[in-house]
């Protein structure tokens, strides 16, 4: 009885200190197995990604979008299904779309996302400097932003390969006002600036942000500075389900059920061991007493 | 003319004046100092790319000083040293190939990630030992987290749909909530601790001592 | 694939899980391996975008006629007298036009973003829409007002201010766990982001393992061998 | 589009109110720090633990590790400053090391040597200025991770006693927050965004909420005039409690007003 009893107590003490490189160990097993070996679980879309496929959906032959990669790689990770759903959307609706990086590490991303959507470009017959740009790293802090926003020609000269950008569709692009759309895809590194000098000033903003910045971002969706706000890895597999093209984002939502699981699982365990470890501490001071 | 460069006055004043030249354009329309204002704005960026340059002295005489004095693991802020130097000779052959992308697709870009992406470890650690029913506040923290994180699970929408609009509630209105009430809360306390830089209250910011701030 | 291609993935994931090891707890020579990789060509990569930006905005500006940009020049190199203690006064002047432009950019949106903005996105009809809207708005609008009360400051929590207070800390723990869960999928997607970026095409796989098992291994051994500490730097 | 309810010749359209409230609030912060007024201020628990923070760490031998923060000169950075300011004070007359990550971004290389400028002039007030070594204010260059590792790698090595996060910390203030706390150290922390906020808050010791960072210089300086000047930002907050609860009474009974006042 006694042994019975030592054994029970020193369960829930485990559940309370317990060492946390157990959990790190989990999550990586959780995470990593689901993607090496992939099966298909079913998913769910969620308004917010409904309003911000129909923003898409509205847009119209040669409007002219601000695509910003405001995020570093990591970022891009986590927001890629997003990316590549959106614009391979613009590029069914033969949008114009200029591209702009806001980080040194976002500057390979444009290319990358060119390479992936080539299909769809060769299709809609998108020639560069025409239909497309990549204009580089033109936002490297919030007094750039203000200046493009006024007066874009004085500060963006040259793309991001080192060619001037005159002769392009951008001739017609001055200030905040000659933008159809701004679609920023961001970890919150100039969306504020984006926000302040375009946002503000009326032109209208989409935003895929990563989950961290969600509830930041919400109150700019509510008062109307954001026309939609696509969630992070979640909302991107929504719009790959809505677009029906499957990408990285509905692969990786096995690993994310899992992962939330998991921390559901920890968190049950150490209620239960918490309450069981307080109620054996109150007893143990009761006998005591 | 140096005690001019030393004197707290000037110095306010030009933080003032500067101030005043990007502020006041914001609100008041006049062409010509609204094309001022965007140009000081570029002006401090420059400044600002500038100060790296005393940033790196800075690395690099700490980076000798472990060298001199043979500190324990000083190889590695040699190793950091020459990957400085490494880095910037590789940029002298193109940053859209060679060397220098390379660097930045298998050292800078992964690296990143990591420091990123491990998070997700730190919240579950943290979210284990925060989320125990202790008092009020911490069972109200645990409620809301659980039901959140239930409905995010992908799985949980097509199985068990009718958490998504209790879900929603919470993120819709508490989230949403507290989101505003932070903002205003920051902003008015932004704007007063301004006043009080401009009116020269707050000189330790500025870098002064107390002599010669008084 | 080719070699540069194998060689990116292999030392992408080596370096990337000598970084993981922070989370054995301990400091290591393989995580400081990683670390000062990364500062240092994180800040070649620094001085790159840096000398970039000079020469692009700056230099380039000046030569097509913007006399007005030579000024950033001039006051950047006075930021540089900060080297020589005796002239580093001369720094102070371009450090207060900076702070002073820095601080107004930051300022002068901030009370239509941060106050009337959010003041009016909470001002809404009260009694029109269907339930859920009406439900979601008084909540909105009740949270907004009770956390509001408990962030007065020089008055001192007393009475009917106590309670309304109270509540509104309440509402804030509430807001808390969910904004906690939605941080929570935004690490865990950029997790699983990482992990694809190594597990997609199924050949980076092997190198993502390798790594994992080679770099804890050698931690765990070390760590036992009681060497870690002797090997990792000082600070 | 709602219609503003009043317009100002030669201000930007839809900006009068903005700078009206901002000139008021000018002279509100004015009147009372004139004024000689004595203000109650509730206790700030995040303000308080700072002192008993590096206490800890002297009494234990471990060093502070305090960092300003990985933004340019905003408000967070400068309230940041004045928390380091008060820390570095605290540490030089306790003789205990002081450790400050600093980069991490662009925007923060200009912070810098104010920064170090603030801590060595702490020293110099406390007579110690032997005691300041530039080499505890690492540089670890413009990149926002890289400034991660290596603030998480002086943690794993110096073992402090406390660690204060001041000024603007993105999402690395977690992986600092958290390491901190698996090494047992005292951890102070600012929220600068909402989701920073809640996580912090549950990863931390203390956290400083919305207005208490700006707050703290203030608060901290223990003189009534500047403390003073933080009744200004509750009568702020009053406005804005009238203008919400009184927008929702009329917005429900059909007049938009309170809405065209402040677009105006």
């Amino acid at each position: 009885m006694t042994e019975q009893k030592t054994e029970k107590r020193s369960i829930y003490r485990m559940l309370v200190e317990y060492d946390r490189r157990i959990i790190y160990l989990f999550i990586f097993v959780l995470i990593i197995a689901p993607l090496m070996q992939p099966f298909s679980l079913p998913i769910q879309v969620s308004p917010g990604t409904m309003t911000y496929y129909n923003v898409i959906n509205g847009l119209k032959k040669d409007d002219v979008v601000l695509v910003v990669f405001d995020t570093e790689f990591s970022g891009y990770m986590e927001i890629q299904s997003g990316i590549l759903a959106s614009i391979k959307m613009m590029f069914e609706h033969e949008v114009k779309v200029a591209i702009a990086v806001s980080h040194p590490e976002a500057t390979g991303i444009p290319q990358l996302v060119f390479d992936q959507l080539k299909g769809v470009m060769d299709q809609h017959h998108y020639i560069y400097g025409q239909n497309y740009i990549n204009l580089g790293y033109i936002f490297p802090n919030e007094a750039s932003v203000a200046s493009t926003a006024q007066d874009f020609h004085s500060i963006v000269r040259q793309d991001a390969y080192g060619k001037s950008i005159q002769g392009t569709f951008l001739d017609n692009v001055n200030t905040w006002k000659d933008w159809t759309l701004i679609s920023d895809y961001t970890t919150g590194i100039q969306s504020g600036s984006l926000i302040n000098h375009y946002g503000l000033r009326g032109t209208p903003m989409i935003v895929n942000c990563i989950g961290v910045m969600i509830s930041t971002q919400m109150p700019y969706v509510s008062s109307g500075i954001y026309k939609a706000l696509l969630e992070s890895m979640r909302g991107g597999a929504e719009l790959e389900y809505l677009t029906s093209s499957p990408g990285p984002g509905l692969t990786a939502m096995n690993s994310f059920t899992l992962g939330h699981y998991l921390l559901m699982i920890a968190i049950i365990l150490g209620n239960i061991g918490y309450f069981g470890y307080r109620s054996e501490m109150s007893r143990k001071a009761k006998e005591e007493r | 003319m140096s005690s001019f460069f030393k004197s707290k006055t000037a110095q306010l004043t030009i933080m003032i004046l500067s101030f005043l030249a990007i502020f006041v354009p914001y609100f008041i329309d006049v062409p010509v100092m609204t094309t001022f204002s965007t140009k000081l704005i570029t002006i401090t960026a420059i400044v600002s790319a500038f100060t790296l340059l005393l940033a790196l002295y800075s690395q690099f005489r700490r980076g000798y000083t472990f060298i001199q004095k043979k500190k324990r693991g000083w190889i590695f802020k040699a190793y950091m040293m020459i990957s400085i130097v490494l880095m910037l000779v590789f940029a002298l052959f193109g940053q859209e190939t060679g060397p220098y992308n390379w660097v930045m697709y298998a050292i800078i870009t992964p690296l990143s990630s990591v420091n990123y992406s491990i998070l997700v470890f730190y919240m579950a650690s943290t979210g284990a030992r925060a989320f125990r029913a202790r008092n009020t506040r911490a069972l109200l923290l645990l409620i809301t987290g659980f039901i959140v994180l239930f409905y995010q699970a992908p799985l949980t929408g097509a199985f068990f749909p009718q958490l998504t609009p209790v879900a929603l509630y919470f993120t819709n209105t508490f989230v949403a909530a507290v989101a505003k009430m932070f903002l205003i809360s920051v902003t008015v306390g932004a704007i007063v601790f301004g006043m009080r830089v401009l009116m020269g209250k707050e000189t330790t910011i500025l870098g002064f001592t107390k002599e010669e701030a008084s | 694939m080719d070699i540069i291609e194998v060689s990116i993935v292999g030392v992408g994931a080596f370096l990337a899980i000598c970084m993981f090891t922070t989370l054995y707890g301990k400091s290591n020579p393989l995580y400081a391996l990683a670390e000062e990789s990364y500062i240092g060509f994180g800040t070649g990569l620094t001085i790159v975008i840096n000398l970039l930006f000079i020469y692009k905005t700056g230099i380039l500006g000046i030569q097509a006629g913007d006399w007005l940009l030579s000024f950033g020049i001039i006051l950047g190199i006075m930021v540089l007298a900060r080297i020589i203690p005796k002239y580093s006064y001369i720094a102070r002047v371009p450090i207060a036009i900076a702070i002073g432009a820095q601080f107004g950019l930051a300022l002068r949106t901030t009370i239509f973003t941060g106050f009337l903005d959010q003041i009016r996105a909470t001002i809404f009809p009260l009694l029109t829409g269907d339930a859920m809207t009406l439900l979601n708005r008084w909540t909105i609008a009740l949270s907004v007002i009770f956390m509001l009360s408990f962030f007065f400051y020089t008055t001192e929590l007393k009475g009917p201010l106590r309670w309304s207070a109270r509540i509104g800390e309440y509402a804030m723990y509430v807001a808390f766990g969910g904004i906690f869960a939605q941080t929570f999928m935004g690490r865990l997607s950029l997790f699983v982001g990482f992990m694809q970026n190594y597990t997609v095409p199924p050949w980076k796989i092997p190198y993502l393992l390798g790594s994992l098992i080679i770099v804890f291994a050698a931690v765990i051994i070390l760590d036992r061998a009681k060497l870690l500490e002797k090997l990792t730097p000082e600070e | 589009m709602v219609n503003p309810l009043f317009q100002v010749p030669g201000i930007v359209s839809g900006r009068a109110l903005g700078l009206i409230l901002v000139i008021v609030l000018a002279i509100l912060v004015y009147y009372y720090m004139s004024s000689g007024k004595k203000i109650y201020i509730r206790r700030v628990p995040g303000l308080d633990a700072i002192e008993e923070a590096v206490g800890r760490s002297a009494e234990m031998g471990k060093p502070v590790v305090c960092s300003f923060g990985i933004g340019g000169f905003t408000y967070w950075t400068m309230a940041g400053l004045a928390i380091l300011s008060h820390v570095a004070t605290l540490s030089a007359r306790t003789g205990t090391r002081l450790i400050v990550p600093t980069g991490g971004s662009n925007d923060s290389l200009i912070v810098r040597p104010v920064a170090e400028e603030i801590v060595r002039n702490a020293y110099l007030l406390e007579g110690k200025v032997e005691a300041f070594d530039s080499n505890d204010m690492p540089f670890m260059s413009g990149q926002q991770y890289a400034y991660t590792g290596g603030y998480i790698g002086i943690l794993q090595r110096t073992r402090p006693g406390s660690v204060i996060m001041t000024g603007y910390h993105a999402s690395e203030a977690m992986n600092i927050a958290e390491t901190s706390n698996a090494i047992g150290a005292i951890t102070i922390s600012v929220g600068a965004y909402i989701s920073n906020t809640a996580c912090l808050a549950c990863a931390s010791d203390y956290i400083l909420i919305g207005e208490e960072a700006p707050a703290a210089g203030a608060y901290l300086s223990k003189e009534p005039p500047l403390r003073a000047s933080i009744r200004a930002q509750d009568i702020y907050k009053a406005v804005s409690l009238i203008l919400i609860i009184g927008g929702l009474i009329l917005m429900t009974a059909g007049s938009d007003i309170v809405i065209r006042l402040l677009v105006s």
